[in-house]
């Protein structure tokens, strides 16, 4: 099976060969991968060098935490990519956009209003949690649609506080 | 004297005094909330007892059901560990009124270093440097402070009188926009401590937070135990924390323990504190505060000296004699203490809850873990992010920070997000190893994108162990189809069943 | 100066000594059977390779493998750790010829001390007391010994030439008895070491077991880092170890320490070793032998001195001076190592094996826990039954003994048995806190049951946990039962098919 | 429902009344008892006194490791004592022992013949593993029925290796 490895914009064409053998690129590597203990935590063996990651499932891409360092991880096999090819390759842009609380908290502050126009990486929300206040922040450019909480509320986590357009 | 002590505290500080007070023969009592049944303190202490449901207003903070439980159990002293009731005077005071010995010093001392006005003025009086600021005021006017401003220079601080940890806090630029920033400190500091009170003080550029412990008797002997570097911090909040600190000698280090000596004894104090000072660029110091209690970071101290701190306080409370005398105080190699939290680094340093689903720590020379988590503990939002202290003794501070690199790298926990990558990260940075930073280093200058050359060289072994997994997940699903597909044939109506009940 | 060392060894000696390369700046290559692909040296080290199947003869003592091993890493220096390989002369002198660093003394030195004969052979010549016995002799008759026998006096101790860990001793009482036990002596030493030389000791009634940890460098500078009392200990399988030995006065100290020393020197020592003493009541005190290499128990003298010896021996390695000369070495406070080892202290000692469920070790102050397991891992019969070193510092002996005790209370292990109950009746012993044992106590005057007086005072929480755990249980199965009641009735198919495949 | 719980020959009477208390003897005492995370480490606070214990079941008995002692605990609830106490309280002796590896290892030594009477306690075989050499003992006086291993022999895990009778 062949993948289409994605990280920071850099693709990586790994192929499995078997249990024991991936190809990169033009290179034969020999594997020894495996789970630690039943966890999401993963010692590898490529040839003969020895590394131990983290790796899981983010809400889209594959999340790799490995010496210090945390990569978002595209995985395409050759059918995903042919399809992605054949649509285009647009990725889409725009759609709505619903801030959930990353956990639950008390509502300090909402810094912005209902059709507001906002900047990536403008805080929005200010949300206490664990003695700490924590920003949240547009994830790109937009207008402010409904805001659904107000300072000094109460969230349980995922709630939906408010939407960009 | 006592002989049972009560805990009024939570997580690794909690274990941290059951420790010291099992190495010393005397029984515990535990307190915990609802949400803290299995917690480690809990498990380790000799008694334990449910204070009330998990916010801490409801449990850890309710001062009457604390004493309901040191009447319950017998305990004649209670150690108040660091937050919470820890500075809290009339806790302090109710203590003595039940003939209870609280650990830590008198109420007196506790109420003068706690109001941020009345430390300034006392330590004034006792010649000590501060900050430059307004003085002996309880409650000016914001036309006063408006007044003063100037006189003092900008950029200055405003800060609540009540304050800690940031709260109320507000930097100004210039005359212009202190009115509004004044309104919001002052509604910030009402809503956390209930005392819209402010004062202003000069905002040191460029400064270093480095702070004294001290440790006094009830026999007049106060000395201290040399100095912490404090001043990795985000935003207030202490990250990481080392001693000695590489930007004093020994004969400023002489100057400014004798003065935290000075300012302990201005209040009378008994038992450990913690001297606060702000350093400038130019090495001018200026105090700063009193933390009358035990802090986060001593066991960077107890590593350097080789004094168990807590159960020295527990000696002093006992009514003993210090062990030490300040000669006898020798400081010996680097400590360093990374505060691990339950946070996400890569995301705007967001908390994280979750059940602990594995643990490694790091062990082996020199390395010390103080924790109050295990495998199997859940984090909850209602406490403190931090679940871990990692520290480190090393011969050098070059020593130190290797070993510090070689525990984080060990450190695995499994099912909440840490900042472990961010103490890694911060290892890495030439600007930390070469001890140039200041208190907002860790914002200003600071960023997870540092490690720039270690990502793009590791970025291809993330790539194959994504995929690897990736690879094995779809193996293991086609499998499970695969064994579907039969059971559908030979057991149609079972396999059925069997896939609408999983 | 070699940049890369492979270590050849598994379990926690590994993982100290790739701690020890990490801190260094300094590469490492592990090596593994097939039983320990998951082992805690494989995950730590830079590299690992796969060397054969869990047997250690064909995996860890298999010299040629190992140095394929290094030539395909690249790997220029070796750490033998303890045990293996670590003491073979050949596998040293073979390093030496591929070029690859051997981090230990010189083969002329293994040899030397490695025949027992002949070390006490080399030390006599150079002065220093031996136990009495029999001198200058590879190969003695068993008419040569029945000679000498008498003139040694009885009881005395028949020990194999070859020997190490009680294989092919003999306590002999009386000249009667001395031919039967020769000669299963020899066959003993025989079968062990493929060598049936023996030789024979004076017993020593009441002995101590005091070992000294010497250093030296490539420039013929040797100091000692004090002593270890080892006496504690099971069929020769030292159990715990403290330092220093209650049983020293300076003076004393001093003297063993300086011939130590001279023992070293005699051999032309480089690297670390072990000089091991006997003390008979008297304190008179006799050479028993030397190992060369590093000693399981080294932790101890690091936590007293501060040196950090696996460090040393790296730089020694690398043709460096010793870091510290005789004077610099200063002795502070009291250390005490506890071997965890994998064993039922309530059956025999039996070994115990088994995958390791859940584990949680204790930390804080003064405590360090050196080991290569980790919940998940599975205890396997191939090798040494020790899973875990816990070694704890205190400023006094009472006050290291009772951390220790709050260290054994805390530690947890399932899934394998241990021998922490061991020690924890052993710390409350008061033979063992009053100082009075030899290397007899554990065999002929302890007991688990000495614990009587706890152990019923806790009969009745016990009974009370028993039955609260089968009452939780009867009720789970009960439950389990009605639940099946309900499936048959109305997924009557589905519910036998279930059953049938569980 | 009521126990009768036996340790070292000492009998405890002990009542599960509800969830959160027990009646031991005449005393009513307050529970509040967990297992801590998943495994069959115990967590016990007994009216105020907090108590941590590994409890599990052996061959016969149940075993409890509690504070550095092991108990051999015997449990009956009611009526399995009715049924003892009916069937006159005799305790079976006798009948065969099978002698079993507890560990896989290597025969070093067979120090019992067939018909030979030996006393309890008395070593009859030596089992080398983890470079341990394990001495397994007589649990009781009898006669060596059937050896089935000889020195230098390897046996696996739970083999048989001889009988008493």
């Amino acid at each position: 099976m062949k993948y289409i490895t994605t990280i920071d914009d850099k693709e990586f064409e790994i192929e499995i060969v078997d249990e024991h053998h991936i190809r990169i690129g033009d290179r034969l590597l020999q594997v020894n991968f495996e789970a630690v203990s039943g966890q999401p935590v993963f010692s590898l063996i490529l040839d003969g060098k020895s590394y131990e990651s983290y790796v899981y499932q983010g809400e889209e891409d594959w999340e790799v935490l490995l010496r210090g360092q945390q990569y978002q991880v595209k995985i395409e096999d050759e059918r995903e990519k042919r399809l992605r090819a054949a649509a285009g390759g647009g990725v889409m842009e725009g759609g709505e956009f619903h801030l959930k609380a990353p956990m639950p908290g008390l509502v300090v502050a909402v810094l912005v209003e209902e059709g507001q126009a906002v900047k990536k990486g403008q805080v929005m929300l200010i949300l206490e949690s664990m003695k700490m206040q924590n920003e949240l922040k547009a994830p790109r450019d937009g207008s402010m649609g409904r805001v659904r909480v107000k300072a000094g509320e109460s969230v349980e986590q995922k709630q939906t506080l408010l939407s960009l357009h | 004297m006592f002989n049972k002590v009560l805990v009024a505290n939570r997580g690794e500080i909690a274990v941290r005094i059951i420790r010291a007070c099992r190495e010393l023969g005397i029984e515990t009592v535990a307190v915990f909330s609802e949400a803290d049944r299995n917690a480690l303190h809990v498990r380790y202490a000799d008694e334990a007892y449910l204070i009330g449901p998990a916010p801490s207003r409801e449990s850890y903070l309710r001062a009457d059901k604390i004493f309901d439980v040191a009447k319950k159990s017998g305990a004649n002293a209670i150690h108040p560990g660091y937050g919470f009731l820890a500075e809290r005077e009339d806790f302090a005071a109710k203590c003595a009124e039940l003939d209870i010995t609280f650990i830590g010093p008198k109420p007196s001392s506790i109420a003068a270093m706690g109001d941020k006005a009345e430390a300034r003025a006392t330590v004034i009086k006792a010649g000590i440097p501060v900050v430059p600021g307004t003085e002996d005021v309880g409650n000016m006017t914001n036309d006063d402070l408006l007044n003063i401003a100037p006189k003092i220079g900008f950029p200055l601080l405003i800060k609540a009188t009540a304050g800690g940890g940031g709260k109320g806090m507000r930097e100004v630029k210039s005359l212009e926009e202190m009115p509004t920033l004044l309104a919001s400190a002052r509604r910030e500091a009402e809503s956390a401590f209930g005392d819209g009170n402010v004062y202003l003080e000069k905002l040191i550029e460029g400064a270093r937070h480095i702070e004294f412990q001290i440790m006094a008797d009830s026999f007049g002997n106060v000395i201290h135990l040399g100095e912490r570097e404090c001043s990795i911090q985000r935003r207030h909040q202490k990250l990481l924390e080392e001693s000695p600190s590489s930007f004093l000698d020994d004969e400023m280090r002489e100057k400014m323990g004798s003065i935290a000596v000075k300012s302990a004894q201005a209040v009378d104090y008994v038992n450990a504190g913690t001297i606060e000072f702000l350093v400038d660029k130019d090495r001018n110091f200026y105090f700063l505060e009193m933390n009358t209690r035990l802090q986060v970071e001593h066991p960077i101290t107890e590593m350097v000296t080789g004094v168990d701190i807590v159960a020295e306080q527990l000696r002093i409370a006992r009514g003993r004699q210090l062990s030490y005398t300040q000669e006898q105080i020798k400081f010996n190699g680097h400590a360093i203490e990374c505060r691990i939290n339950a946070e996400d680094p890569f995301n705007g340093f967001m908390p994280s809850t979750g059940r602990i689903t594995h643990s490694l720590l790091p062990t082996g020379p020199g390395v010390r873990v103080d924790t109050g988590v295990y495998p199997g503990f859940e984090i909850t939002p209602f406490y403190d992010p931090m679940i871990a202290k990692l520290i480190v003794w090393g011969e050098t501070r070059g020593q130190a920070i290797l070993r510090m690199r070689r525990a984080l790298e060990e450190y695995r926990i499994v099912g909440v997000r840490t900042n472990i990558p961010f103490h890694q990260t911060l290892m890495d940075s030439h600007r930390f190893m070469g001890g140039q930073f200041d208190t907002r280093f860790v914002e200003e200058r600071f960023s997870m994108d540092d490690a720039i050359e270690s990502r793009s060289s590791n970025a291809e072994i993330a790539a194959i162990l994504a995929t690897l997994v990736a690879h094995q997940q779809s193996e293991l699903s086609a499998q499970r189809v695969r064994r579907n597909e039969r059971d559908t044939s030979n057991w149609k109506w079972v396999g059925r069943w069997e896939r609408m009940h999983r």
